[in-house]
């Protein structure tokens, strides 16, 4: 069977416009090279990419590790990951920080107690599920009033940034790479992007806590997609590294070294974690 | 008299209006036929491969309530709280709102003797206040004041003293100017007269478009919650956005939702029947 | 006492009231009669400053009352109590407090505002209301009651006002012949209890004969007539009403007794079941 | 006198006081239980702790933003790169031999004037920042933070030295940050920046008549399309202000208003007569169809778009669907009332004429509701236009979503008042041309 | 010509017409009087078929008309044209269509439902206004025309329907004096000059008198009398309207002309006058 178009999903965190246009290179290479009417959607948050990929109204996505997990619960048959981002070091995945507002005289997990906490958005990895099963490990109970005085969702890594630096919350969990300065917001990650864009200045802020490495998420491609197709696009993406640096980087927000191949069982752990949350 | 004339006149009176309702009618159909199929390329799903998944998410989240057996309507008990917050943010949003309202609507009737000079500037006031969407506002307040019910409360509270200061004001159009005149033989000062002679004659109306506006208000603060102003809608939010395992909580909250809405509704028309006899959306 | 000085009112081309001058030297009941149109109207709300008027002057105890301004305007409202041909009562409040609105320019407006009247006023009220025979009405809503008990209800309401005059705009108009006699009587009576001047428009020239002291009569916004009742000829009257010979004063006549020459008894009958 | 006393109870005054007394308690107790209950809220809100947490000079920066533009000049230290670019976007980066004229770079200096007497020097790792009125700050990054010196005399508000960071804004619309990885000097400017033509762009600055003239003339600047096709394109495809994207999503949450309310009414109208007394006699038909009603209402707008996001996609369909849901519900109620409340005389009247069913309906029943009908559906056209706005932005699409994206990541605040100024417009739009139909085919004027 | 055979109509335990039978040989202006409630509205609306029969036959050119179905019972409601009180016309749509809808028997259901007519129609609709005098209004919304000339319009409209008789419903009792007199003079004149029958409720006496031929009197749902006007006596009226000695025609009347002995001349003037 044939398609008769190819729809990619962007997820947020980023203004739609902003992900649309950083995006524009690789639906034009694919339209190419497919043959098809490409488009781009850019969803407000991490369920409308997901509800998108259950629904079948989209082909492609690049999710976090938990919301892949989330597709592969609710439908095994949804999607299947194929290509996984590398970073230019070598290193395959970052980070999820915890941090605060220096002022408030917050510097670990220690002074947190009776405070307000903030996760971001229930299905990323980084932003909610990482942390809510390691921060408790540590000692410290996620059950809202436990040992946290609240426990709230923001709604997505900028909005737990602004929260943060407003005072709105105590202290919130974000993504970084953990390379690089602190001041700049490390060298990638939603941190530094707020720090680029002028959102936070970085020496307001302190960390106060760091997560384990986190598998860095993949890009998918549904399952109902004809066998061609999906050779096709994963090996396009695999080599857009090499064939055009520009929309790579774009497309990758940043430098990396390129995409691997994975397959599902490197998920199993998130999944587990997640099943665990239920 | 000229019959004959007149049914010249008549017969393409008529062509003419049939042609104009034709050219009506088809204008519509094309709008809906041409503008359906032109979203329907846009969506990212299409219409007809939609219609099978129709029953996919009710049912999911059926099933997992089903699941979750009577504990369900402990989980409901547990939004209430969430609920009350939302029913707060409505409540005191339209009571602001209002009185807001009022103000504007007297300010902006010539009939209540307002000032004149002042009725156009109100007037454009209304016009743009309640062109603004809550959410806009909303978010703007959440930039500036944080993640709390406050923003929603002064958002849905502004759109609202636009759109009921535009029905009262249409209210004040329509009042019977003598008793204001009675009053004014009496050497009754403005206030004096708003108070005894519009207030008793336009009560039943403010209060019963009041109602109706609160009815809209619990939805809207409900769906505030979505972008952080608290409430049943945030709730809402997290559980959608956690799917599979909170679907017993989704499904929980949207009862909850359905059951307030529905309290109220019958409730406000209840109220409204008896106050006005008969009711008009809007 | 009240002196009316070259007083005019323009309506953009139209003069409704031309360049009026008369003098009410002491308390009478005036009777202003005239035809739909001349002027009569708006005379009276030009008195209690309802209407603005164009020119002229009015002089109350030295003072002109057209040039009164904001708080002493509304004093002045206050003094020169109103009554409408159309009650202009506030319907859905009880009749009580209705009357007592009329104290409302004495009241600090705070208090107005959140209904609080003493008991001092609720006597008054409730004394006025009894002397035109309707206090036992004082609890019902003011739209319940008949036309001719929501006229004593504002003339009530003007008693309460205690003012210097009472201006009458056709108060009798929308009245039935026997409301219309109770009515009447009652400003006739006050105006001759308290000494007051009375300023009453009339359609009917049997009224003003019935009742006043003094007819004045306009046309076209000029005083035409201006004397006691019993030179209110045939003649004179057709000359205020601009009518032809048929005038006939029948038509015009609300009175119920008939009184005598001018009103055959038996004339009102059928009319009454025609309109019933 | 007192004719209607002579057997009436004699009223007492006593109680007549009482019941005015009560009613002035009543007159202030109503008042007194609302400032009440605010208060409540205004704890329950924690109104105190917000008012104390809340940002004014949050509201200024926003203000400033969105009727101005700044202009960043970054000196990079890691990089070791000087990059002058507005609002530091990579899209709108001045070229290295086209600064505007108040950046002067000579080999390592580099001198940016302010205007005023605000002057900027940065040397090597060092910036001094020239404050008329109050001297020059000199401040330099070194390997873990900065040093600066300030003149003597007390630190001024506007000025925050931390070792970490140098952050100085003597004026709304002037700012330097020196940490130890940057100096950034911030000029602002007002005005919407590159809003016609981007950065970029062959017709970047053209006056209007510049423009006008250029698109009648017939030298083409692009060989493949006309001029004035160009000049349109280069417009809608501005990379900072996105008209084109803006306009596409104006026009998805239009076409969500007018499908949904069309859709609704569509639907609506016949089963209205499903649920009309005078007109569907079985109870059964009749109760099922109003508790369809109530069920379509109840759910909310909020609701059913999520639900039709999973089976439809993103779109304006999704919009579209879930306004036709619920207003099918509202509409179809008001339409059963209507036709409830209709004068049967006129149905009678034609009826007496040997007139059919369908006869009967379409001139005793129609010329009566039509009105109604039209009335209430331009309404709903008019109000859906804000809803499907908000709805947007749960996820359907439409102006709504761009919106919540572009404040979400609160950049650029032109931008998003743009956005706003256009949404608003739009929806007083089609305010007054609800407003007009309704005038035109109602009232016939 | 049409003949009624013990025609009953019961609404619950109320007989509204009992077993009411009498025969229209030829075409004749029948005038039906009677009190309210008598069950004169039920009759003609039975005959109409627009109120279901209890039981009883009612026979026109051999055919039990009250037990025709569909499409035939359409056909006969469009012979007998019904003329109502209230003019039950289409206020918002405009003259000449409401006149049209006379027509819609005749016609293709699709072709109507697009408000499609034919020249034909709209000349012979402009025709039957003319007759009426009402042709220069044909263009206007039926609601922005005065009382009689809406009642006109309805008559139009029954005269397009091309009827073999006229049923009227106290046509004038919505209408002034005068325009009860060009309406009546109008069923008069169509009676005449068309040669139709014409059965007309009416509640005034005179008016009876003077336009039919024919009088039934009914009371309680019986035929109470039946025969020429002349037969009329204010006995047999009282017996009609179950009046008793005080009974005064005069009050009811609605002649503008007065008709010699009943309605002394003189007495509508003034009353005319205090409406006026
Ligand atoms: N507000 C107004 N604007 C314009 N013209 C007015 C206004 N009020 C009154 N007039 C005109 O002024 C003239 C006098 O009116 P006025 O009401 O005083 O007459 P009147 O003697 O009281 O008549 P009526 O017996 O009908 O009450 C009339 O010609 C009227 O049309
Ligand atoms: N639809 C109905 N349901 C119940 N009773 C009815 C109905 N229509 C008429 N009646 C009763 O039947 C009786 C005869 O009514 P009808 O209207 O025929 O009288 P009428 O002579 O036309 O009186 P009127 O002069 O008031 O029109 C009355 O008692 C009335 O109450
Ligand atoms: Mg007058
Ligand atoms: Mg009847």
């Amino acid at each position: 069977q044939d398609i008769t178009e190819f729809r990619i999903g962007i997820l947020g965190g980023e203004n739609a416009s902003d992900r649309l246009r950083s995006n524009e290179c690789l639906r034009e290479k694919t339209e190419k090279l497919l043959g098809v009417p490409t488009k781009l959607f850019a969803p407000a948050d991490y369920n409308g990419v997901i509800e998108g990929l259950l629904g079948g109204n989209l082909d492609m996505a690049w999710l976090g590790a938990s919301a892949y997990a989330k597709v592969y619960m609710t439908n095994p048959d949804a999607v299947e990951p194929v290509l996984v981002k590398i970073n230019v070091d070598g290193s395959y995945g970052y980070h999820s920080i915890g941090f605060a507002r220096v002022d408030r005289e917050i510097n670990s997990l220690e002074d947190m107690k009776g405070k307000v906490f903030g996760f971001g958005d229930p299905n990323s990895t980084s932003g909610y599920l990482i942390p809510s099963i390691e921060i408790p490990k540590l000692g410290y109970s996620m059950t809202p009033g436990e040992y946290f005085g609240d426990v709230v969702f923001t709604g997505g890594h900028e909005q737990t940034i602004i929260a943060v630096a407003n005072g709105d919350i105590d202290a919130g969990v974000t993504w970084a790479d953990g390379l690089g300065a602190w001041e700049d917001g490390y060298n990638s990650g939603a941190l530094r992007k707020a720090s680029d864009a002028g959102l936070v200045d970085m020496t307001e802020l302190v960390e106060i806590w760091k997560s384990p490495v986190i598998p860095e998420g993949p890009i998918v491609l549904s399952k109902t997609l004809p066998e061609r197709v999906k050779l096709d696009m994963t090996a396009m993406l695999a080599s857009l590294g090499f064939m055009d640096k520009e929309c790579a980087y774009s497309f990758m927000a940043g430098e990396v070294l390129g995409l691997a191949p994975i397959n599902h069982s490197e998920y199993e752990s998130i999944i587990a974690a997640r099943k665990a949350k239920n | 008299m000229a019959v004959a004339a007149l049914e010249q006149e008549i017969m393409s009176l008529r062509k003419r209006r049939q042609l104009y309702s034709l050219i009506g009618v088809l204008l519509v159909i094309g709008v809906v036929v041409s503008g359906y199929s032109k979203s329907n390329s846009m969506n990212s799903g299409g219409f007809f491969q939609g219609l099978s998944q129709f029953f996919d998410y009710p049912s999911e989240i059926v099933v997992e309530a089903w699941q979750s057996g009577p504990a369900f309507f402990g989980i409901m008990a547990g939004f209430l709280p969430a609920m009350l917050e939302t029913l707060n943010i409505a409540a005191v949003a339209t009571l602001i709102g209002g009185a807001l309202a009022v103000v504007l609507a007297m300010a902006s009737s010539r009939n209540v003797d307002s000032w004149g000079p002042l009725i156009p500037v109100t007037r454009r006031l209304m016009d743009i206040t309640r062109a603004f969407p809550e959410l806009i506002i909303a978010l703007f307040l959440i930039f500036i004041l944080g993640s709390s019910p406050v923003p929603a409360m002064i958002a849905v509270a502004l759109h609202t003293a636009g759109a009921l200061g535009k029905l009262f004001s249409e209210v004040n159009e329509n009042i019977d100017r003598k008793p204001i005149e009675g009053l004014s033989a009496c050497g009754a000062n403005w206030l004096q007269r708003i108070r005894y002679g519009v207030m008793p004659q336009v009560a039943p109306n403010y209060l019963s478009y009041f109602l109706l506006r609160l009815e809209i208000n619990v939805r809207a603060s409900a769906i505030l919650g979505f972008v952080g102003a608290g409430g049943i809608g945030q709730e809402l939010r997290r559980t959608i956005g956690w799917g599979q395992g909170a679907g017993d909580e989704t499904a929980a909250i949207f009862v909850l939702l359905f059951i307030t809405i529905m309290i109220i509704d019958q409730v406000s028309s209840y109220l409204r029947g008896k106050l006005v006899g008969s009711d008009r959306a809007h | 006492m009240i002196q009316f000085d070259k007083v005019t009112k323009t309506f953009g081309a139209r003069t409704a009231v031309n360049k009026v001058s008369f003098t009410v030297e002491q308390p009478q009941m005036v009777g202003v009669i005239g035809r739909s149109g001349a002027g009569k109207s708006t005379l009276l709300r030009m008195i209690n400053r309802l209407t603005p008027a164009t020119s002229g002057r009015i002089i109350f105890k030295g003072e002109d009352i057209l040039a009164l301004k904001g708080a002493t305007k509304r004093r002045w409202q206050r003094d020169c109590a109103m009554v409408f041909q159309q009650f202009n009562l506030v319907p859905r409040l009880d009749v009580v407090t209705n009357v007592m609105l009329g104290r409302l320019n004495g009241h600090g407006t705070l208090k107005s505002l959140f209904n609080i009247f003493s008991k001092d006023d609720v006597a008054a009220a409730l004394s006025a209301l009894d002397r035109l025979g309707i206090a036992q009405e004082a609890t019902k809503r003011a739209e319940e009651l008949s036309g001719g008990q929501q006229q004593r209800v504002a003339i009530a309401r003007a008693l309460m006002q205690d003012p210097h005059m009472i201006l009458a705009d056709e108060p009798i108009a929308s009245l039935d012949p026997m409301n219309a006699k109770i009515v009447m009587d009652s400003l006739r009576e006050i105006h001759e209890r308290d000494n007051k001047i009375v300023l009453c428009n009339l359609h009917t020239l049997d009224t003003a004969r019935t009742y006043c002291d003094r007819v004045i009569g306009m046309r076209d916004g000029l005083i035409v007539f201006d004397g006691p009742p019993s030179e209110l000829s045939t003649d004179v009257a057709r000359e205020i009403y601009g009518a032809d010979e048929s005038f006939n004063e029948a038509a015009t006549s609300t009175s119920i007794e008939g009184n005598g020459q001018t009103n055959p008894a038996g004339v009102m009958a059928p009319a009454a079941a025609v309109s019933g | 006198m007192a004719i209607d006393t002579l057997d009436a109870p004699v009223i007492d005054h006593e109680r007549v006081f009482e019941r005015v007394q009560r009613r002035a308690w009543i007159t202030i107790a109503a008042p007194l239980a609302v400032i009440a209950y605010l208060t409540y809220t205004w704890f329950a809100f924690g109104v105190p702790e917000l008012l104390e947490r809340a940002q004014p000079d949050r509201a200024v920066i926003l203000a400033t933003d969105s009727v101005a533009y700044k202009v960043h000049v970054v000196k990079d230290f890691r990089r070791d790169e000087v990059d002058v670019a507005i609002e530091g976007e990579r899209t709108a980066t001045y070229a290295p031999d086209d600064y505007p004229d108040w950046v002067v770079v000579d080999g390592e200096r580099i001198e940016v004037d302010l205007g005023q007497g605000y002057l900027v020097e940065i040397a090597g790792q060092t910036a001094r920042f020239t404050v008329p009125g109050y001297g020059t700050i000199v401040s330099t990054a070194v390997a873990d933070g900065v040093e600066t010196q300030l003149p003597p005399g007390p630190v001024p508000e506007w000025l925050r030295d931390d070792p970490r960071k140098l952050d100085a804004r003597p004026s709304l619309d002037r700012r330097v940050q020196v940490t130890r990885t940057k100096i950034e000097v911030h000029n602002y400017f007002g005005g919407w920046e590159n809003f016609w033509f981007p950065f970029n762009s062959q017709l970047h600055g053209m006056s209007i008549g510049q423009l006008y003239a250029l698109a009648l003339s017939g030298d083409r600047l692009d060989p493949q399309t006309s001029n004035l096709w160009f000049i349109v394109n280069e417009f809608l495809e501005n990379p900072d202000w996105q008209h084109g994207h803006v306009f596409v999503a104006l026009f998805e949450t239009i076409m969500m208003a007018v499908l949904g309310t069309i859709t609704a009414a569509a639907f609506g109208l016949p089963l209205a007569f499903l649920a009309a007394k005078n007109f569907t006699p079985s109870l059964i038909l009749r109760f099922t169809t109003r508790r369809l009603f109530d069920f379509l209402r109840g759910i909310d707008m909020l609701i059913w778009s999520l639900i039709f996001i999973r089976a439809f996609g993103l779109g304006p369909l999704t919009g579209a669907l879930a306004i036709a849901f619920t207003d099918t519900g509202s509409l179809g109620k008001l339409f059963s009332e209507a036709l409830e409340n209709i004068d049967n005389k006129q149905v009678e009247g034609v009826r007496a004429t040997g007139a059919s069913q369908l006869q009967r309906y379409r001139f005793g029943v129609i010329p009566q509701i039509l009105p109604v009908f039209v009335s209430q559906v331009l309404y709903f056209l008019e109000s859906n236009t804000r809803s499907a706005t908000v709805i947007g932005a749960l996820g359907a699409g439409g102006i709504g979503l761009v919106l919540v994206e572009t404040m979400k990541t609160s950049r650029d605040w032109e931008n998003t008042t743009y956005i706003i100024i256009m949404t608003i417009v739009v929806v007083i739009a089609m305010d007054q041309l609800s407003s007009w139909l309704r005038r035109k085919l109602i009232e016939g004027k």
